[in-house]
């Protein structure tokens, strides 16, 4: 499961930075040759790219696939009308050639670019466009993309214009439209819409269908799925960019991608060169890798620090309707601020950088990393490791020690069990450091490792627990992914979901700023409410964030124009300009 | 003889039918679903969670679901798998081919070895070669199965002789219908060779034990008073009578298999049933899981049927009864 | 010293009685689910007396051991009767048959698989009194011990296990068991074919002593018809589940009636004769 | 030093077999040595029958199989000598051995139903034994196992050659071990309780078989019974053993008649003295 | 050598090594939770006994060279260190061996946390040991309950109980402990998670030692003093408790022998999926489920040295099987 119990999406909600939408004069004449031609070196065509995958690809239908292998198939299948460069972070036309906003932010007209073929051939015009935003949409078919097309509680409204211009309506202004269309892949409505009509969609393009019955916008095509094994995609001769010197992209003959079910093997395979490219390993593998480096045809290359922050969390929810009487009185310790404070001071999370990452992480004080260079906050303090100061804390608050155990006011020893997820090794290890850190405070902590199933559904539904070790990852920089995360009727809101009303003054200051973000269009002052934010977190400590794994990747030498990102899919995003020597 | 292979068969399908409803049963033990997890995703509702539950029927109590689910198999539809959005029969089949060629292949090797092994113990009882061999038997039980593969997989990386794991090289749709056979066996060769070692100290030890009760049935003292070389007292005498209780060994030893092979499979990217349990089974993709020890039950049942009349055809003293 | 008597003259009422007496097995084969039923032996009718010995002869296969065992209550017939002095067993529960088992005791051919290999002398021929609750240990032991000595055994190898010793010390060990409750009709089922022609004669010696002191009923099943002419007062003689004959020994060894009496007697040779023939 | 008075008096056979100060000890697991043979020696001239007799347990078998060489350095420790027509058996090489067991000297087994292979025709069961000794093709070795079954009795007919020794009497299955063991015309069969597994009937016909069969094609019979009956029908001369010493051996009509040895008596019911009994009771028997 | 002496000779070794584990607190030379977060995987300290200049010492010394200058610890005896429990009740704190602060003795290297592996093997070796032990003898005691019965009535209770076993051969049972360990309190110690998920893989293997008993029930029960001592008028409590199980203590005792190491081995697949002991509570299962991870695998060699050790003590476990097998065998004669 590695690090993928994050859900976030690459395609995130996300404010469109108003200078991006300087719309670009649509060029008049209907040119067949609507190409976009990218900038940077090109390269050779022809040759083949294997990647390892961790699970199957559970389906080839961007409406339906939730699963990340599933995804990373899908994005070099298809393609979106916004995208976001994960190399600048912005956005970027796609099948959109360009775009209007309208004064009051609500409506978007996209002019669609004209003469692109599906990868069987067929036109694409805005019939496809409506026709796949009728589907997202459509609330018989649970696409789990459609609560992103829900703006201010009303779905998005999609109108063609002509055949080549749509318009989007929005029941409120929304900043971040624009990203809002990345990796919403369109449909071939000459191949879909039958059996969306017919009401067999939920079944359609799964991957025991014939290869000729897909078709997309993507750089590729599917070319065979072999159950098990593999699935291996062809150049798509359609695809509707070139480079700077008029070749035409794709460089790629193909792509395969082999199904390799752990890390490590995978891990094993790209150091036998069996695979070309390599994302989402551990800084041990990493190590280990290192030291081959120089022998064997591959590179590595450690980005920094990701979007994915680690945290510590108390169950602060409202316990009165549950019958947890034990949890309900330990709540009393993990309300206290100055209790929640001493926990954050007493954590090494230098040692969880050096122990659990081998050094390549970056401890955190707050949801946003280091990575995230357009909304990180410099000015959250990042206080060193200070039993003492914890211990003064503690002290202040009430509480005692009796033979070195650690004693509440009212003279209950302090004990509580902390849940991670018994399939990823890191967190377990980072409960199991808190865990020594703590019983230095006196604090007996028992680490509950479950099954990752078992753990949602005690965060999410039963509440019983105490205390969490969880992680997420924004997939996009944009604030505007973790709206769910922050606001107190979300419900991602870990520590107390969906709420009715904010339960403290300080939850209800946060979802004033999430909100008021959400519309804001300029993005210093986006910044500025953002940054507040980070700071209730850095001080109310909702969640003691705690450490943000660095984003590690490797690729063979002989993969040419590899610019690996920091956001989703780390290696693969500019798969159209790679190639091989 | 037909009688006794309905009265079997119908004994299996009673079998089959107990396993998949405890399985069903034990299936719902565990809390949360397939779709528990989405809730966490800070873009997906509750409200499309409890639609995708409802469309795949989660939300109805599981004697229903169960009642549904085999009135399906009756019609060869193994229910849906949540993950991937299709029906599990297909989704199993290839890599119950796959799974077959690795267990068949490493079933064969394995007792091509044993057998000899276990005779060579047998016939050399006490001797030291046998204590030596006894040693490394017993060691190699010792061993976890999980270290033995990962150590073997470890020598593959580390040599570069072997492949790492898959089924074919990538360059398998370019080759010619030899070299797509080559190929195959090229990858096969390691995981089938690490199942094979893992399963191969047990047979050993039950083939040495059967044979040395075998070589001291007062027929083989006769065979031996009557100047019948040592070569075809073994060969002839003793083997054909040792086979009896081998092949039960035969049947019991598919469970084994099919249980270590799950490990190989996972360890060395084998595409077999042993990932797609795996996963399913961490995504709670529950027909999936069903199907999965469904088959292995089917296997293990046929695995003794097979036994029986192996036995059957072999023994001409249980032949001679009915 | 054999008393003369027949059968069926009823002068003195047989200490048990059977009559009609059939067991069937249903048995299936291996490979097939086929039940088809044996009849192990049918409507038999035997009288045994106190102080005489029956011998029930025949041919390996013939359904001796089945019968006896059903005698001594081992096995369940599938009809006819069991009369301890006129008392029908058969019809006992349970519970009211467990005092009964004293009364009949069955010595096996094979005195080894007989005994719990890892119990000692003494406790072997305890158990039974164990079983039954009768006495205290120390009285138990006291009576082991008695019964040894009047096998033949000497007491102070109590403490050793069966397998040391040896074939006919162990027959010896099977019959002091068989003696601990005192019973009143004892069945012996081949007990002297495992045994070479020296202890073949001092068991008989033995069991005629215990039969002459303890006034014991016998039933002796044998194949071996020069074996049974030295010691059975009446015979039976069974082929195929059957009794085909039943006679006073002597006269039947004189005037056989039935064919296949006729044919068994006519391999019986002593050495004599055969010395005779050879010579010849 | 022969023992001269043994002899059949104006017997002038030529020694077939010579067995002289034969010791086997078995080695237990504990490493211990139990003695089963002790200092025995006896002589079998060709073409003659020798009883050999003793209570259960003696050490008849062990000698049986000490003649053959069949018990194993591991199973046992055999001393002495043992000279068959000439040569010394003890020092013999396992594959000389292997040609002398079978062809030379041969065994019937006491028990046919456990001394068969269960698995395997009867007919091949008597053509391996004729094939590891005769330069033969193997159909040429079924004819021939045909012809020695048929000389036993059995029935000429293929039911009986290609059946399977579970599906035959216990008195055919005997006479199929008598095929095997006669099948290469041995000059001496080790005839280990012949007929204990048989009953009254078959075993006065295997009997008289044998004794046919042993004077048609003259071989030397050793004749390991403890029934007096069988021992009287073919034994010439008497060999009986206790506790693994020969204790006395002498023309069987002698020993009948006279024998010296309460044991002797005893085995062969000879009429028997009260207090020989009375010794016999605690001391001896057993 | 005989059986018994192979017996006795393994019984010994088998004591002797229990005996470290229960005075583990006394070997060890650090607890078993003791970090050290600057030295994570560090290799085994090696034990010199000749300094650099070649001179020899009595008193065995080891060298630290992770710190800028190398220094040099003694090794010392009988230290006072960190507390412990002997045998879980009379508090110590004397270990055998140790060095001075803030050197460090590895013997068998450190793990991830930096902790000592060989402390953690002996400490592991309480838990692990345990848990094989009760998982079973629950299995056994199961099994022998199920397969006398199965055995001794025969019959359609024993087609019920044998394709009952059947049927448990075949259960996803993983789902079980994960339901186990989901249901269970949070507040209930690690340990007891521990020894409760065990005892559920206990429970569940009893099919095997029951088809075992059965047969052996089965034989024991036709066998003749079987039969003898129902013509005593025996009942069948009687039978089965003096004669029929006593036959099947010589399978039992080997079964016994024979499913400690396996449940040894099932407790790393166990921790494999997460249900293992909690940290930082030791377990051989833990030790060895870290050789899971490929680097640690292709890395750190050390960390096989747990792995190393348990094989020759499953291989004393197996000849006392063995010994145990044959010698019932040559009673059973």
């Amino acid at each position: 499961m590695g690090r993928t119990h994050i859900w976030a999406k690459c395609a995130a909600l996300g404010l469109a930075v108003a200078c991006l939408g300087a719309p670009t004069k649509a060029r008049a004449g209907q040119a067949s040759d609507d190409r976009m031609v990218l900038e940077g070196v090109p390269g050779h065509a022809g040759g083949r790219l294997v990647v390892a995958l961790r699970s199957e690809p559970k389906t080839l239908n961007p409406v339906l696939a939730v699963d990340e292998p599933s995804r990373e198939v899908i994005r070099c299948l298809s393609a979106d009308l916004i995208h976001i460069n994960r190399a600048s972070l912005k956005t970027e036309p796609a099948l959109a050639k360009s775009w209007n906003v309208s004064r009051d932010g609500r409506q978007y007209t996209l002019q669609l670019r004209r003469g692109l073929r599906f990868s069987d051939g067929a036109p694409f015009d805005a019939d496809d466009v409506v026709f796949s935003f009728q589907v997202y949409l459509d609330e018989k078919i649970d696409s789990t993309q459609r609560d992103l097309l829900v703006v201010g509680g009303k779905p998005i409204t999609v109108v063609k214009v002509d055949q080549y211009t749509v318009r989007f309506e929005m029941a409120q202004p929304y900043a971040a439209a624009g990203r809002l269309f990345d990796g919403v892949a369109i449909l071939p409505r000459h191949l879909l819409e039958a059996s969306y009509k017919g009401g067999g969609f939920s079944e359609a393009w799964n991957l025991s269908m014939a290869a000729n019955q897909f078709a997309g916008l993507g750089p590729f095509r599917l070319k065979e799925y072999v159950p098990g094994q593999q699935v291996t995609l062809e150049r798509n001769p359609y695809y509707w960019k070139a480079d700077r010197a008029g070749n035409p992209l794709p460089y790629l003959g193909e792509v395969m991608f082999l199904f390799v079910p752990s890390e490590d093997a995978q891990v094993i395979r790209f150091q036998a060169g069996d695979t070309d490219a390599l994302s989402r390993f551990s800084s041990e593998n990493f190590a280990v890798l290192q030291k081959q480096q120089g022998t064997k045809g591959y590179h590595l290359d450690d980005l920094g620090p990701g979007l994915e922050y680690n945290f510590l969390f108390f169950n602060l929810n409202d316990l009165g309707a549950k019958n947890l009487p034990e949890i309900a009185k330990k709540q009393s310790w993990f309300q206290d601020l100055r209790f929640r404070q001493a926990v954050s001071a007493a954590i090494d999370r230098d040692g969880i950088v050096r122990l659990v990452y081998g050094g390549r992480a970056t401890a955190i004080w707050d949801q946003v990393t280091p990575g995230n260079k357009l909304w990180v906050d410099d000015k959250i303090a990042h206080p060193k490791r200070s039993v003492e100061r914890a211990r003064e804390l503690l002290q202040s608050a009430g509480y005692s020690w009796k033979n070195g155990a650690l004693v509440d006011p009212r003279g209950k020893a302090v004990e509580f069990s902390i849940l991670t997820s018994a399939s990823n090794a890191q967190r377990t290890k980072i409960a199991t450091i808190i865990q020594d850190d703590l019983s230095q405070l006196g604090i007996t902590v028992q680490v509950v490792p479950l099954d990752f199933h078992a753990m949602v559904d005690r965060l999410q539904s039963s509440y019983n627990y105490e205390a969490a070790v969880m992680g997420l990852v924004s997939g996009d920089a944009d604030p505007t992914s973790e709206m769910n995360v922050w606001l107190s009727n979300g419900e991602t809101h870990l520590w107390h979901p969906n709420q009715a009303k904010p339960a403290t003054p300080w939850e209800s200051e946060m979802d004033g700023l999430m909100e008021k973000q959400l519309v804001t269009l300029d993005y210093a002052k986006r910044k500025q409410l953002y940054d507040r934010v980070q700071e209730i977190v850095a001080e109310e400590l909702p969640v003691i964030c705690l450490v943000s794994p660095n984003i590690l990747v490797g690729a063979a030498n002989r993969v040419g124009n590899f610019r690996p990102a920091i956001l989703v899919p780390y290696a693969l995003w500019n798969i159209d300009q790679l190639y091989v020597q | 003889m037909t009688r006794y292979l309905t009265r079997r068969l119908a004994h299996a399908a009673l079998l089959l039918l107990a396993v998949s409803v405890f399985s069903f049963a034990l299936l719902q033990l565990a809390p949360g679903d397939f779709f528990a997890p989405l809730k966490l995703n800070p873009q997906i509702s509750a409200r499309t969670v409890e639609g995708l539950r409802a469309q795949y029927g989660l939300d109805r109590p599981w004697p229903v679901r169960y009642g549904h689910w085999l009135r399906g198999v009756f019609h060869g539809d193994l229910g849906p798998s949540f993950a991937y959005n299709s029906p599990v029969a297909p989704l199993l089949a290839v890599r119950a081919r796959n799974t077959l060629l690795l267990t068949g292949t490493a079933m064969l090797w394995a007792w091509l070895i044993a057998i000899p092994l276990g005779i060579v113990s047998a016939v050399r009882r006490g001797k030291w070669s046998d204590r030596a061999g006894g040693v490394v038997t017993s060691a190699l039980l010792t061993i976890p199965d999980l270290v033995l593969f990962l150590a073997i997989l470890l020598l593959a990386v580390r040599s570069g002789w072997f492949p790492t794991g898959g089924m074919v090289s990538t360059a398998f749709g370019e080759l010619s219908g030899r070299g797509r056979a080559m190929d195959i066996a090229y990858h096969l060769f390691l995981p089938a060779l690490a199942l094979a070692i893992a399963t191969l100290p047990a047979l050993v030890r039950h083939i040495r034990s059967a044979m040395i009760e075998v070589l001291q049935a007062p027929f083989i003292r006769a065979a031996r008073a009557h100047g019948i070389s040592e070569y075809r007292v073994l060969l002839r005498y003793a083997l054909p009578v040792a086979a009896n209780p081998l092949i039960s060994l035969f049947g019991f030893s598919v469970a084994t298999m099919l249980s270590a092979s799950l490990l190989v499979e996972v360890i060395l990217s084998w595409p077999g049933i042993g990932p797609l349990l795996l996963e399913a089974i961490l995504a709670k993709d529950v027909y999936v899981v069903l199907g999965t020890v469904m088959l292995s039950s089917v296997f293990l049942v046929l695995g003794n049927l097979v036994a029986d009349l192996l036995l059957f055809a072999v023994d001409p003293r249980i032949r001679m009864e009915s | 010293m054999k008393v003369e008597s027949n059968l069926n003259s009823g002068r003195t009422e047989p200490l048990l009685r059977v009559t009609g007496l059939s067991q069937q097995f249903v048995q299936r084969r291996t490979l097939s689910r086929s039940k088809f039923t044996v009849n192990a032996f049918s409507d038999v009718d035997l009288a045994l007396f106190a102080g005489r010995t029956l011998a029930l002869v025949g041919e390996s296969g013939a359904g001796k051991s089945s019968l006896a065992r059903c005698v001594a209550l081992l096995d369940q017939p599938t009809a006819g009767k069991i009369e301890l002095e006129g008392r029908d067993l058969l019809a006992l529960g349970r519970k009211a048959l467990i005092p009964i088992h004293g009364q009949i005791q069955m010595i096996f051919q094979d005195p080894t698989s007989a005994m719990n290999p890892s119990r000692s002398a003494g406790e072997i021929i305890a158990e039974p009194l164990v079983v039954q609750g009768e006495g205290t240990k120390a009285q138990r032991r006291e009576r082991a011990l008695h019964l040894m000595e009047q096998v033949g055994l000497d007491p102070r190898s109590e403490g050793k296990r069966p397998f040391e010793f040896s074939g006919g010390q162990r027959q010896r060990l099977a019959i002091a068991r068989g003696l601990a409750l005192g019973p009143r009709v004892l069945i012996f089922d081949e007990v002297l074919s495992n045994l070479d022609a020296l202890n073949q004669s001092l068991i008989l010696r033995l069991l005629a002593d215990l039969q002459r002191s303890h006034s014991l009923a016998y039933l002796h099943v044998s194949h071996d018809l020069r074996l049974v002419s030295e010691f059975a007062d009446d015979v039976a003689l069974m082929c195929e589940g059957r009794i085909v004959e039943q006679q006073d020994a002597r006269k039947l060894f004189e005037s056989p009636k039935h064919s296949y009496t006729r044919d068994l007697l006519a391999t019986v040779q002593s050495v004599d004769s055969i010395l005779l023939e050879r010579s010849a | 030093m022969r023992d001269c008075w043994a002899r059949p008096v104006g017997d002038c056979l030529e020694t077939l077999l010579a067995v002289k100060n034969l010791n086997v000890a078995y080695r237990s697991a504990d490493g211990s040595t139990q003695v089963a043979v002790e200092n025995a020696s006896c002589e079998i001239g060709a073409g003659e029958v020798l009883g050999l007799m003793g209570e259960s347990g003696c050490g008849k078998t062990s000698i049986a199989l000490a003649l053959l060489g069949l018990l194993g350095a591991e199973q046992a420790q055999v001393s002495g000598s043992i000279q068959f027509r000439g040569k010394e058996l003890l020092t013999m090489g396992e594959r000389e051995m292997r040609e002398i067991r079978g062809s030379g000297i041969s065994m019937v087994f006491q028990e046919p139903g456990i001394a068969l292979n269960p698995v395997m025709r009867v007919r091949e069961q008597v053509a391996e034994v004729i094939h590891a000794h005769k330069q033969m093709s193997w159909e040429k070795c079924q004819e021939e196992a045909q012809s020695a079954l048929v000389r036993v009795g059995l029935p000429d007919t293929p039911r009986i050659f290609s059946a399977y020794p579970h599906q035959l009497s216990g008195g055919q299955r005997q006479r199929v071990t008598l095929a095997q063991a006669l099948a290469c015309e041995p000059a001496l069969v080790i005839a280990d309780e012949p007929t204990a597994a048989v009953d009254a009937r078959s075993q006065q016909e295997l009997l008289r078989l044998l004794q046919q069969l042993q004077r048609e094609m003259g071989i030397a019979i050793l004749m390991i019974s403890h029934s007096a009956e069988v021992q009287a029908r073919l034994a010439d001369r008497l060999m009986v053993m206790e506790r693994g010493r020969i204790v006395e051996q002498g023309r069987f009509e002698e020993l009948y008649r006279r024998p010296s040895h309460p044991c002797t008596r005893a085995m062969l019911r000879a009429p028997m003295a009260a207090d020989d009994a009375e010794e016999l009771d605690f001391a001896t028997v057993t | 050598m005989t059986h018994r002496q192979k017996l006795v000779g393994a019984l010994v070794l088998l004591a002797a090594f229990q005996f470290l584990i229960l005075f583990a607190g006394f070997f060890a030379p650090y607890g078993f939770a003791a970090q050290d977060r600057e030295q994570p995987f560090a290799a085994p300290t090696t034990v010199h006994f000749w300094d650099t200049q070649g001179h020899f010492h009595l008193r065995p010394f080891i060298v630290d060279s992770e710190s800028s200058e190398a220094r040099v610890y003694p090794v010392r005896f009988f230290v006072s260190g960190t507390p412990y429990k002997i045998a879980g009740i009379i508090p110590a704190q004397v270990h055998l061996f140790g060095v001075e602060q803030p050197g460090r003795i590895f013997l068998m290297g450190s793990d991830a946390y930096g902790r000592d592996q060989f402390s953690r093997f002996l400490f592991g070796g309480q838990s692990s040991m345990l848990a094989g032990l009760i998982a079973a003898l629950l299995s056994v005691s199961i099994g022998i309950l199920v397969g006398g019965i199965a055995g001794y009535y025969g019959g359609w209770v024993d087609e019920l109980l044998m394709r009952g076993g059947e049927l448990f051969l075949a259960l996803p049972w993983l789902y079980l402990l994960f339901a186990v360990r989901a249901a269970l309190p949070l507040h209930i110690s690690q340990w007891e998670v521990f020894l409760l998920l065990v005892s559920v893989m206990g429970l569940i293997g009893w099919a095997r030692p029951a088809r075992l008993i059965r047969g052996v029930v089965l034989s024991a029960k036709q066998r003749n003093f079987v039969v003898a001592a129902r013509g005593f008028g025996a009942s069948d409590a009687y039978l089965l408790r003096r004669h029929v199980l006593p036959q099947t203590y010589g399978v039992l005792l080997t079964q016994m022998t024979l499913l400690i190491p396996q449940y040894v081995l099932a407790e790393v697949t166990l921790t494999f999926l997460g249900l293992g002991v909690g940290e930082p509570l030791p377990s051989w299962g833990t030790q060895l489920a870290s050789l899971q991870q490929f680097y640690v695998l292709s890395s750190y060699w050390w960390m096989f040295l747990p792995a190393l050790l348990l094989i020759p003590l499953f291989l004393v476990f197996y000849a006392a099987a063995d010994a145990l097998q044959e010698i019932h065998k040559t009673v059973a004669l």
